[in-house]
């Protein structure tokens, strides 16, 4: 349990649907040259990007190997391989029903179950392919190579326990590498001393304190510069709702329209969590703040959040995206997408920051409120370039939970009525509905 | 006394997958799994092809020895539970051992539904539930000419492709008007039951049988509408019915044990899995029973990671009706709502028929989602379509090209929503 | 020291006729001080400039109250505006109008009158009743305190809109030569 | 050869703006400085200035832009007044600290409210207490030299702070006057080679905390924190003598020898003086001049340099006479009293003897401080000379205009 297993990973804006990899597989598996008898297989679409894939996962706890009656599919501890027993196999395609990736169905001849077995750990369609579409990892891959990249922040920072900014800084400046300017205005990531307390500093690359107000100015004015001297120097803000919601909208506002290289990283953690959880245009309806109280007269706020993320994607950006650290390979592919952006012009990513301490759950359910609130839809994961033009969900979500089920994994919600449950349900079936509606189909 | 964290009563899919389960969050808490007959565990949906000849007997095991050593799990291969006491949390199993647990899985499977029909008792006939049967129904077979089936479902028909490729001559009688009508529509169902037909095995539908008898090696049916049957075998597929007989009075009981969607029972430390329950119906908002392999696999995966206390297992989706099913080299699959006409009228039909082959495919919409599919011989990955109808997935622009190219399109449409 | 008001109303260019003859009397070799009186910049609206110049330096940058000069560019305004106010005596008036003399009525404080069409001159030459250019090459003929040729200069070197730099010196010469004076101490 | 021309006070800070050959200009409209917003964009569209120019949303943006080019290694300016400076002033009380050069013009503007868009030494004169170095001009041409000497003022090593170039709205805004602009080359060799961030900088390649949190009760917060605020002191202080180097440098270069700090003027047998700052200056030399054409005893006192105080050079001219009237553009509210006129009060506490001194605020909203206000002044402080004891409160000069 819990072991990382290699597995074929397709990057489908690479593949430019040449068949190689079909007809690879094919001569090593059946000794022809046809693509349908390859183990995996490219349909391609009307759509330049859309492409249809039929490949086994190697899936850590493989229904395939699950539904077999016959014992005739197994997945090797060691390996990670899942690979069939011909020989055991009775042609029942009760595992070709498991399935929802296509990866593995019936030989036509034989009436055998027939599926990929990464070629015993060298698989040759990876090989055979010349774009680099098709690469061998391994889910732990991912992370090896996040984990191997320079954590640019030094260890020691007082964060809070369970802290979701944290986990999403370290992460982001490991990706966003050394050759960077940081700015961290007053919030959180700044309160607990990430540019430095009385003469130490907590990073490796050059940061400042911004004010509250002027992140996205200040970064704008180091770019210019340093495109004026033609050193091509990245630009991270790691701001939170209050500097970037509030009083420093502005100044976001004015750089996203002027299109300045910025990589811009909202970390919303619904408040002032740093300053004793004081209410922010992003706190949603309902939740308690320490300025938004529960008594007789109130029950928390009173106003929808502030909906940032999809303001920003009307206001010149490049890039926009949310994010939540609950799907960190969501969050690293967008912020890859951030950096590339970032050259012509802003990018911005609003990423959804629980907070154990000002919401009031614990440490330990950091992720599962994480998870349901993408589950619910309160905190939808979509992606917008303008080079697509369009907006795309990353997560979708069909049968979305009641928002109730994530509303109660949290303290900050613990007095709703059923009245305000409704009202947060309705606002978060009117904002999807929006979002659908900016969806190119 | 024995004590464990987990019981694990039953060796089937459910059981074994809800090792995993618990596995997932909860490396080390010990689990105990019982299991019934003696035998490393096996899944009865392999038994027709044992009696086939396809399936050596010996090499029917799910799982070996490494797999329960990795995970930790004492496997008591032939210690049934003879009793649940679920207000004191202990099992009573037959061997006269006790066993104290703080959490149980209930998954017992079902057994054989045998109708009532006059002098049947006397009759020498057989089931197909377990090993056993199977290895009893396939020495009977070698000395046998001819045998009756009742009952053309899974099961029955199964036997019958079994039988008639051992070269008896068998015939089956089946109450309702088609063979296999959980699964299939009237046209897919006339084409199997052909099938059958082409290759000699009699199948006689809308038949009721009045009454049994035997004598000199030969068993007997007289049917309601006058016809006599007789054959050196009998067997009786007509179904099964959950296991629950070791149950208290405690545990929630209708035809099977009703559970909510995380396979819990109405007793706080007592989940159920696989064939044993009644749970909900993906479809509609009633309790149904479930003997479904796919379902019974996702059901012990959702039971024991509820069991572990996993907060983030996603509650089961309702059981749908689906299976695989293989005729004389033809491959039917059978997925979801498959009958638009019975009481399901404001689902749409796409179809297409092929008359001068065994080829048959419907897709069954309401409005764009997908609710069934039937396929005989169509190239579709039954995967791919079963994800499309648990997410509902609107396929408004695609419909055309799900009806024409399945399997292109359900690919295309399920790889887009991949990372 | 002599001292110019200039009066207008917005639009007229009364700011930049006392930036072009500050440039032109510049030229000349004169030391020179000019400011605006300050308003918002509505159209039709009553303005003022102030120029100074001397063959000494100029120090003081303030209003000008008692005037040596008063160049009028829009014929209506003399009946709302006191465009005399603080003229010492010994006065000089430029004004813009088609009166003749005779119509005019000329207080005691001015000694020197120079009118002259300029709105018919900025019609006919640049289109638009915009009188600053034409009211310069009246103030040079009246006065002959600037060379024509030092305004052209001075035109030149702002950015006129339009590029109608050729238009106004066009508009001014035509001034230059159209302006009629009037010395009322030899009468 | 020098260019001459004939402009107004915001052509001609735009023409030192040039000639300083920035990095980075950024700059928000608003009366009276709009012109020199104009002046500046027209002149970055010709090429005359070949800066950055960055269009941005508001004041605020202005200036927070800039410290982040200058934390890079830019040159920059920019210029602002009145409600635009109160808007920027969050990142305007954190430039001195920040220890950044920026050189920005105040075209000062008077207060609101009442709504007010026309000139007065208000907004300056409001945030004179934040660490900014403020010099005011009288003139024209001294507004293009002292924007661009602010430059090397301000990026001197010893001094590291940022510069106001204060003119005063309308009078010298508006008004127009000969100048002379300097050869690019002459001005090249004043400002030497350019080196911005010496101090402080955001680069990769020399990873720094610009900023950390300092400070706290305990450990080594408190002196740190002392330590960077005598340093800003210490510059500050150090900045006198580099305002009087640097004119004198100029002077030697240009032929133009503007007083850095303290202009006496007629003051050497002076009984009493007039205090002035900025543009008002002209009409009260002349006012002088008249007054001494009739045996008056009077001088006058100009202060260039507001800030950092210049207190040996003012108590050097304070101390020469017997009676003073200072006339500010701006009110001091707590004190009931103009600005200037209450840190002349200060400065008289280093000497041992009392002069007595009044406050007269004029000159405000637009309105003209003419040879005749100066006048009366002369009268007043004259008659204090002559022992008639001081009004205790302000004279408004404009009062009955």
């Amino acid at each position: 349990m819990g072991k990382a297993y290699y597995t074929i990973a397709i990057q489908p804006e690479k593949c430019n649907g040449c068949n190689d990899c079909m007809v690879a597989c094919a001569q090593k598996k059946e000794g022809t040259t046809n693509p349908s008898d390859a183990r995996l297989s490219i349909e391609l679409g009307e759509e330049a990007l859309a492409k249809g894939f039929a490949l086994c996962r190697q899936c850590a706890m493989p229904q395939c190997v699950m539904v077999c009656p016959s014992g005739a599919l197994r997945k090797d501890e060691e390996t990670g391989i899942v690979s069939v027993d011909e020989t055991e196999c009775v042609g029942c395609r009760l595992c070709t029903l498991a399935c929802a990736y296509a990866g593995i169905a019936l030989h036509p001849k034989k009436q055998k179950a027939v599926k990929c077995d990464l070629c015993g750990g060298d698989p040759t369609c990876v090989k055979s392919c010349k774009t680099g579409a098709l690469s061998l990892v391994t889910a732990g891959d991912l992370y090896r190579r996040w984990g191997d990249l320079e954590d640019l922040f030094v260890p020691g920072m007082s964060f809070c326990l369970g802290c979701n900014s944290e986990l999403i800084v370290r992460h982001t400046l490991r990706r966003v590498g050394s050759n960077t300017v940081v700015a961290t205005p007053p919030g959180c990531v700044a309160g607990v001393g990430a540019v430095g307390v009385n003469g130490f500093t907590a990073t490796k690359v050059p940061v400042f304190h911004p004010l509250l107000t002027n992140t996205a100015s200040m970064l704008a004015g180091i770019k210019r510069y340093y495109n004026r001297i033609g050193r091509e120097v990245t630009m991270l803000a790691l701001a939170g709702d209050g500097g970037t919601a509030d009083v420093g909208f502005q100044s976001l506002s004015g750089a996203a329209e002027r299109g300045e290289q910025i990589i811009y990283i909202c970390l919303d953690n619904e408040g002032y969590m740093n300053t004793g959880a004081q209410r922010s245009s992003t706190t949603p309806f309902g939740a308690w703040t320490s300025t938004t109280p529960v008594g007789e007269a109130l029950k928390g706020k009173t106003r929808d959040a502030k909906p940032l993320p999809v303001i920003m994607v009307m206001h010149n950006c490049e890039y926009v995206a949310t994010a939540c650290s609950a799907f960190m390979e969501d969050y690293y592919q967008k912020l890859e997408k951030a950096i590339e952006a970032s050259k012509k012009g802003m990018a911005y990513i609003h990423v959804f920051s629980p907070c154990p301490t000002g919401w009031r759950f614990l440490p330990s359910k950091l992720i599962e409120v994480g998870r349901k609130a993408v589950a619910s839809n309160m905190v939808p994961l979509w992606e917008y370039s303008r080079e697509g033009e369009s907006l795309r969900f990353t997560q979708p979500v069909d049968n979305p939970i009641p928002v109730e089920d994530y509303l109660f994994l949290i303290g900050k919600y613990r007095h709703l009525s059923r009245e305000q449950i409704e009202h947060i349900q309705d606002m978060v079936n009117e904002r999807i509905r929006i979002l659908k509606a900016l969806v190119k189909e | 006394m024995i004590n464990t964290k987990y019981l694990l009563i039953g060796s089937g899919h459910a059981a074994l997958s809800a090792i995993d389960g618990i596995r997932m969050q909860d490396e080390n808490g010990p689990i105990l799994m019982t299991g019934a007959e003696g035998r490393s565990p096996y899944s009865p949906t392999i038994l027709p092809y044992v009696i086939a000849g396809r399936k050596d007997p010996s090499k029917t095991q799910l799982k070996d020895e490494a797999f329960f050593k990795t995970r930790k799990v004492i496997f008591m291969e032939k210690d049934p539970v003879k009793v649940l006491n679920s207000v004191m949390s202990r099992a009573y199993l037959e061997s006269g051992k006790e066993v104290s647990y703080e959490k149980v899985l209930v998954a017992t499977g079902a057994v054989p539904q045998v109708p009532s029909i006059p002098g049947l008792d006397d009759c020498p006939y057989e089931v197909l539930r377990t090993m056993e049967d199977a290895l009893k129904i396939r020495e009977k077979a070698k000395k046998a000419q001819s045998a009756i089936i009742v009952g053309a479902g899974l099961i029955g028909m199964h036997l019958a492709e079994a039988l008639s490729s051992l070269g008896l001559k068998v015939t089956v009688v089946e109450a309702l008007p088609h063979v296999l009508g959980t699964y299939f529509d009237e046209v897919s169902s006339q084409m199997i039951r052909q099938s059958f037909e082409e290759r000699g095995v009699k199948i006689l539908t809308g038949c009721l049988i009045s009454k049994a008898a035997s004598g000199d090696g030969v068993c007997a049916l007289s049917l309601q509408n006058g016809i006599d049957l007789s054959a050196n075998m009998l067997i009786i597929a007509t179904g099964v019915r959950p296991r629950t007989d070791i149950l208290d009075e405690y545990v929630k009981k209708d035809k099977g044990i009703l559970v909510d969607n995380f396979m819990k029972t109405n007793v706080p430390n007592i989940w159920a899995a696989g064939d044993v329950v009644q749970c909900k119906d993906f479809f509609e908002d009633r309790m149904v029973l479930n003997g479904i392999l796919p379902n019974a696999v996702q059901q012990g995966i959702i039971a024991g990671r509820s069991m572990a206390n996993d907060n983030n297992v996603k509650p089961f989706r309702g059981s749908i009706a689906m299976n695989t099913f293989s005729f004389f080299g033809n491959k039917a699959l059978s997925i979801g709502q498959v009958n638009g006409s019975d009481n399901n009228s404001d689902l749409k039909e796409d179809i297409i028929l092929s008359s001068s082959s065994v080829r048959y495919q419907k897709i069954l919409y309401k409005e764009d989602i997908i609710r069934g599919v039937i396929s005989i011989n169509t190239q579709l990955d039954p995967g791919v379509f079963l994800r499309l109808i648990i997410d509902q997935i609107s396929v408004h622009e695609q419909k055309n090209l799900l009806g024409a190219s399945s399997l292109k399109a359900g690919r295309l449409i399920m790889s887009a929503r991949w990372r | 020291m002599y001292e110019i008001r200039f009066h207008g109303r917005g639009g007229q260019g009364a700011v930049l006729a006392s930036k072009i003859l500050a440039k032109a009397l510049a030229d000349e070799g004169k030391f020179v001080k000019a400011t605006p009186a300050f308003g918002f910049e509505r159209r039709g609206a009553p303005v003022a400039a102030f120029l100074r110049f001397d063959d000494k330096e100029i120090r003081q940058f303030t209003n000008i109250y008692s005037p040596n000069c008063v160049i009028c560019l829009d014929p209506t305004l003399p009946r709302t505006v006191d465009i005399f106010s603080g003229v010492p005596g010994d006065g000089v008036w430029v004004q813009c109008t088609k009166k003749s003399f005779e119509a005019l009525s000329i207080p005691k404080v001015i000694k020197k009158v120079g009118i002259c069409d300029g709105f018919r001159i900025a019609l006919d030459v640049i289109g638009r009743p915009i009188t600053n250019s034409v009211m310069l090459g009246a103030f040079a003929k009246t006065t002959g305190l600037v060379s024509l040729d030092s305004l052209f200069k001075a035109m030149k070197s702002v950015a006129f809109r339009d590029a109608a730099l050729e238009k106004n010196m066009e508009a001014a010469a035509r001034a230059f030569d159209e302006t009629r004076s009037l010395d009322l101490s030899e009468v | 050869m020098p260019m001459s021309i004939v402009c107004d006070g915001n052509e001609a800070a735009a023409w030192g703006v040039a000639r300083a050959k920035p990095d980075m200009v950024a700059v928000y409209p608003i009366t009276p400085q709009s012109s020199l917003a104009e002046y500046i964009s027209q002149f970055v569209a010709d090429g005359i200035i070949q800066a950055d120019l960055m269009d941005v949303e508001g004041e605020h943006t202005v200036l927070s832009v800039l410290q982040g080019a200058c934390l890079a290694g830019a040159r920059t300016f920019t210029a602002t007044c009145g409600q635009g400076l109160a808007f920027m002033f969050e990142p305007y009380f954190r430039t001195p600290p920040l220890r950044l050069p920026i050189v920005m013009s105040i075209v000062t503007r008077d207060g609101i409210t009442p709504q007010c868009v026309w000139g007065g030494q208000q907004d300056a004169m409001t945030v004179k207490e934040v660490g900014w170095i403020q010099m005011y001009c009288e003139d024209v041409q001294e507004v293009m030299d002292t924007v661009i000497m602010a430059f090397k003022i301000a990026e001197h090593p010893d001094v590291m702070l940022p510069v106001n170039v204060c003119h005063d709205g309308n009078y010298l805004s508006y008004g127009v006057s000969k100048a002379e602009v300097p050869d690019q080359e002459d001005v090249d060799a004043f400002l030497g080679r350019k080196n911005t961030n010496w101090h402080v900088a955001l680069d990769p390649e020399r990873p720094m905390a610009v900023d950390p949190l300092t400070g706290g009760a305990g450990g080594a917060g408190p002196s740190m924190f002392v330590r960077y605020r005598k340093g800003l002191c210490k510059g500050m202080q150090n900045a006198l003598r580099v305002i009087t180097d640097v004119h004198a440098d100029w002077a030697r270069r240009f032929g133009r020898p503007w007083a850095p700090l303290v202009e006496e003027y007629r003051l050497e047998d002076a009984e009493y003086a007039i205090v002035t700052i900025g543009s008002m200056t002209g009409a009260a030399k002349d006012a002088v001049d008249e007054a001494r054409g009739k045996g008056k005893r009077v001088g006058l006192i100009k202060f260039k340099t507001f800030r950092p105080f210049p207190l040996k050079a003012a108590l050097s001219s304070l101390s020469k006479v017997k009676a003073l009237g200072v006339v500010d553009r701006a009110v001091n509210f707590g004190w009931n009293c103009g600005p200037l006129y209450q840190e002349i009060l200060a400065a008289l506490y280093h000497l041992r003897e009392c002069i007595p001194a009044i406050s007269f605020i004029g000159g405000l909203a637009g309105s003209d401080l003419t040879v005749d206000k100066f006048n009366m002044v002369i009268e007043e402080t004259e008659a204090v000379y002559r022992g008639k004891p001081g009004p205790t409160e302000p004279i408004w000069l404009n009062e009955k205009d």
